[in-house]
């Protein structure tokens, strides 16, 4: 079965499957543990204009089948990735996404006109939707004029793919993703985290640092689900489906709900190798639902669509 | 891929209520330095760090030795002999080895014990400086590894929180007086923050050098998420830089932190 | 330990642990395996003007650590209600909670002005939160101003205790909260189920018949705490927390955000007999984290109060 | 309280390939009846329904019997005699005892077919009318208790999807040969919706009275939820009011439902 998938402005990936930002830091991390070179993209830390400090810690807590973080968008700013993480980038054969964060509309567009000049980045992913800090972060992602502002600065400054990377933390995500797609966003990834917290009773406070955190790992997945789906029925772009996947029936369940790829994350945290094991089991998996390749099982949940093929 | 492997369980000692250390055979942890740790996958939605309590690289065994405070390490303490871990490791930025012309003071609270036990396996061998081992637990039941350290000879001053066993009340006052009779010892140590905290305090005041291992929570355990920071050098205009305790550390010079 | 909670207008419950709307029916169902007079209260399945006839099948479905459903809120109406579940609730000693829905304000109004009559109501819960039904659920529950008229028209038909329960999709569900204690509510409870969905792969179909359904369950503790905490931190009346409820450590979890009492939903499937085995706990976790009543865990984890007893 | 109890798996018998009969044993079992069901705790969010597929109310003793088709019933798949299941039970609404004055025909799909053994099992005894077994199943290899019944001296007329056992094709042919030969049979099945749902059809046009066992998925299973509707008399503006299955089925009179 062909694993590729094209996707818009020529971005094209070996495979569906991609290393969601935050999880999978800028690339060398893990490559002691999978081999990078056979992963549909990664997609790596957020990336400011200078270096942000992030959260104090702790920073992780384990919830019921999930996973709350507040990191708070640490790295160490473009010019060090730059001359650090683009060099080793380099070396691997997969698609490089700079996912990016600023505090302001300015911020972003600095990113993105910088890394648009690197010939390593295949295309930029414009995180308006990080739970956790104010700016950078979900002011953007929630107000659809300003998810607007922020996707025509980038897009006024890079021929690259662009996708938006839209927040669950609102009633009408794809408010959102129209916006973003109006300024000429050419694919939506979604979801970010759900805005959540924990408290530790041993120290009878909020169990994160920064107090409250966002949710990520299988807990989430009906949440992500259905965002994908609403917004794939809604917009014209095509979808990058992520949350909670942990296995290639999850990846399937995405496709059928409108995800053309997907990014996987928390379950790295337990399983390194899973991306690579879903890979392998795509093929397998597609064929036991009955669909002979890829685009095939693209929205074939969505209810205007013939079901109930068995 | 080579760090990533599984483990199996070759022996498993209740040594307290509610402690248990299992030894654990694979080729990968010929590697192992003292002041590492291993990522164990337990049913949990992350893995659990454990350190090193003793290491026998030649023959590619490690100890952790752990004490049930949750669900994952609760899951652990019920593992066989016989049994598999699935690992990631070595990890981390181990102990520096002891400069072998100066004394050497070993500082552990609780289940910080482990590592500084393998770091005195590693290097104990034709001490002829000052060494000192001193252990501080919450009461008489949760004291580990006395024997070990015992068995090669060293006898660790005990403090217990409840003076239910040794000297009544933390490791400082040992502590302080070793330093004063021994400025110039190079300290490791490992244990609650708090322990730390009030070591690295009153090592500002003083010579020598001081290596603190230290505990945080962590995701990947590899570098990748930025979860397991720590306050760190240098001090900015927001305040310390924060540092990775699974890649940085666990094992930091005391000069490097920020309590 | 005294477990009794005092709530505004004199509503007094034995203890803090009520079951939720919607999964615990109008009482008798569960009275075969669960001694009611020992719960602290029920809120009854909603109740409209007129009989619901709810969303079709399938209307459960199993995700991570968590459930969703798309009952869309089937109840036979006022008048069977009264005729068929008030007396069986007549002979109980709980507080009842009449969880009440309507297409429109006028429909609430309705059920709350004719229920208040009823001496076994002890309180009312205005459910503006249902994900799963357009009217009567969400489109109130997603806008302060219909929050407001809602809690408004109930109010001015009952002295009775009014709570208001509050939906976590959207981006500030305190706004809401707010809304309705500017109207009069007494106490607002939350959450309400998130918005998600599954897909069934066999029938490459959303596994409800409803399409989306509500998420509740474990997997949406970490969503409910911030909210209960967030709402807690910001209203000034009392909150009744609840999502994912299993044990009495979650109890104990909620009140340190700021709730005073707590219902219990999804577990109960599992184990009917759960709300019980938690009452009994509460004393003991309670002790083991250093508080010697309920009132003093309210709100311990905010972070004005003192904190790191230990 | 009297309903919620664990019972002992007494028996286990892997009576085809993913096909599992455990035989259960608790007081609270002497009441259960052909149709009904219990709902069993498994570690997932919810409880699995499951028929009863035989009934010994004298010891105390009933039958399951399942099919793995997910993570519920793999795990019950792994029970062994001995240990004990937490359920909820008998529930729901059985079969109406048959008329032992007509002919009388049972029609099973799949592991629909275990109540209709257990209805045999009750009723059976001195029946002289005309009585006739339908099973169906995919292939062969899911066909179950036809040994059952032939114990019984009832020989079932078996019907696989593809032809590996019995005849080709569904149970419909036989069963309209059935119904044109005792057309006031009263009829009890249980098997796949769409099997049902033909069933239901054919009825229609005839007399007899049908019972129809269903299937849906369920919250609670005693009635509180409203999960598991289906649709059913009267069809109101609305279309088809919606009936549950756990409480007021899962057994219904054909003329009751809407398919
Ligand atoms: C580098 C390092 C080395 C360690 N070495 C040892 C050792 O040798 N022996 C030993 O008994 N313990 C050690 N710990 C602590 C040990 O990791 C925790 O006790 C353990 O993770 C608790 O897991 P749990 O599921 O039982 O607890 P839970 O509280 O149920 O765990 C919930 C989550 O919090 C994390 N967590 C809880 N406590 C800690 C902690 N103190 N430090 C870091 N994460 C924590 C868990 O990993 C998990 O992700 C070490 C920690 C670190 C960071
Ligand atoms: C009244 C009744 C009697 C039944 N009797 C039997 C029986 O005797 N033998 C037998 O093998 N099966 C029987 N079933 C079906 C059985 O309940 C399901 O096969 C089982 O619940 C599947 O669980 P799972 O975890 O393996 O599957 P999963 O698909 O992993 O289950 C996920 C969820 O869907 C539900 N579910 C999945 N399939 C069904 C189904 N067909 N009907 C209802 N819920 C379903 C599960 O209960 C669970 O809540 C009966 C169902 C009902 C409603
Ligand atoms: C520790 C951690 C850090 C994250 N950091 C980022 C980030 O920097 N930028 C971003 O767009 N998303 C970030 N995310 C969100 C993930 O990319 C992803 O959207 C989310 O975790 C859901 O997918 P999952 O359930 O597979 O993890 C982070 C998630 C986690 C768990
Ligand atoms: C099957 C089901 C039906 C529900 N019906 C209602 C309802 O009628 N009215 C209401 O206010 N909430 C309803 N809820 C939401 C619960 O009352 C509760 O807010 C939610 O389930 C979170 O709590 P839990 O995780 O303990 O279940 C329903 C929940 C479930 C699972
Ligand atoms: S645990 Fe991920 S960076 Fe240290
Ligand atoms: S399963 Fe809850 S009403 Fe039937």
């Amino acid at each position: 079965m062909d694993l590729s998938v094209n996707l818009p402005r020529g971005l094209r990936l070996k495979n569906p499957i991609i290393a969601a930002s935050g999880t999978f830091g800028f690339g060398p991390e893990y490559a002691a543990y999978v081999d990078l070179n056979q992963l549909g993209g990664i997609s790596v830390k957020g990336i400011s204009p200078k270096p942000w400090r992030g959260n104090p810690p702790p920073r992780v807590w384990e919830t019921p089948a999930g996973l709350l973080n507040s990191i708070g968008l640490q790295n160490p700013g473009l010019a060090t990735f730059i001359e650090e993480d683009i060099p080793f980038l380099a070396s691997v054969d997969t698609a490089v996404i700079a996912n990016i964060i600023g505090h302001t509309v300015e911020e972003y567009r600095q990113v993105a006109e910088r890394l648009s000049q690197e010939e390593r980045i295949d295309a930029f992913e414009v995180n308006i939707s990080c739970p956790n800090v104010k700016e950078g972060g979900i002011s953007f992602g929630h107000d659809p004029r300003q998810a607007f502002l922020v996707t025509q600065a980038v897009r006024s400054v890079t021929e690259k793919p662009v996708m938006v990377k839209v927040s669950p933390n609102m009633a009408e995500p794809w408010v959102v993703a129209q916006a973003a797609v109006d300024a000429g966003a050419d694919m939506i990834s979604a979801i970010n985290t759900l805005v959540g917290m924990a408290i530790d009773l041993k120290r009878r406070r909020p169990a994160l640092g920064g107090v409250t955190g966002g949710l990520s790992g299988p807990a989430v997945k009906p949440v992500a689900l259905r965002v994908v789906y609403e917004i794939a029925s809604r917009v014209s772009v095509p979808v990058i489906g992520m949350g909670g996947i942990e296995s290639a029936e999850d990846v399937l369940e995405f496709f059928l709900a409108g995800a053309r790829a997907v990014m996987v994350g928390t379950v790295t945290f337990q399983y390194p190798e899973r991306m690579l094991s879903i890979i392998e089991e795509i093929p397998k998996v597609w064929r036991r639902y009955g669909f002979q390749d890829l685009p095939e099982a693209v929205g074939a949940a969505h209810l205007d669509k013939e079901g109930e093929p068995g | 891929m080579k760090n990533a492997f599984k483990a199996s369980i070759v022996a498993r000692d209740e040594v307290a209520p509610d402690h248990v250390e299992l030894i654990l055979s694979s080729p990968e942890l010929e590697d192992a330095q003292p002041g590492q740790f291993c990522h164990v996958l337990t049913p949990g939605m992350l893995r659990r760090p454990l350190s090193f309590s003793r290491l026998d690289r030649k023959r590619g065994r490690a100890g952790v030795l752990l004490q049930v405070v949750g669900s994952g390490t609760a899951w652990l303490y019920e593992r066989r002999v016989g049994e598999q871990l699935d690992l990631l490791g070595p990890l981390g930025r181990g102990f520096e080895p002891p400069d072998p012309s100066r004394p050497w003071l070993l500082v552990g609270g609780g289940v910080g014990i482990p590592p500084l036990y393998a770091a005195l396996q590693c290097w104990q061998a034709a001490w002829d400086q000052p060494l000192g081992v001193i252990l501080g637990a919450r009461a008489a039941t949760a004291v580990i590894m006395t024997k070990d350290f015992q068995d090669r000879g060293v006898y660790p001053l005990v403090t217990t929180d409840d003076g239910s066993l040794g000297r009544f009340g933390t490791v400082m006052g040992p502590f302080l007086e070793w330093m004063d009779r021994y400025p110039e010892s190079q300290v490791m140590a490992c244990g609650p923050t708090g322990m730390l905290a009030a070591l690295h305090g009153a090592a500002k005041a003083r010579q020598g050098s001081m290596q603190l291992c230290l505990e945080q929570r962590m995701g990947c355990g590899i570098g990748a998420c930025l979860a397991c920071v720590v306050p760190a050098q240098p001090i900015g205009e927001e305040g310390p830089c924060y540092r990775r305790v699974c890649t940085e550390g666990p094992v930091f010079q005391a000069e490097e932190l920020v309590f």
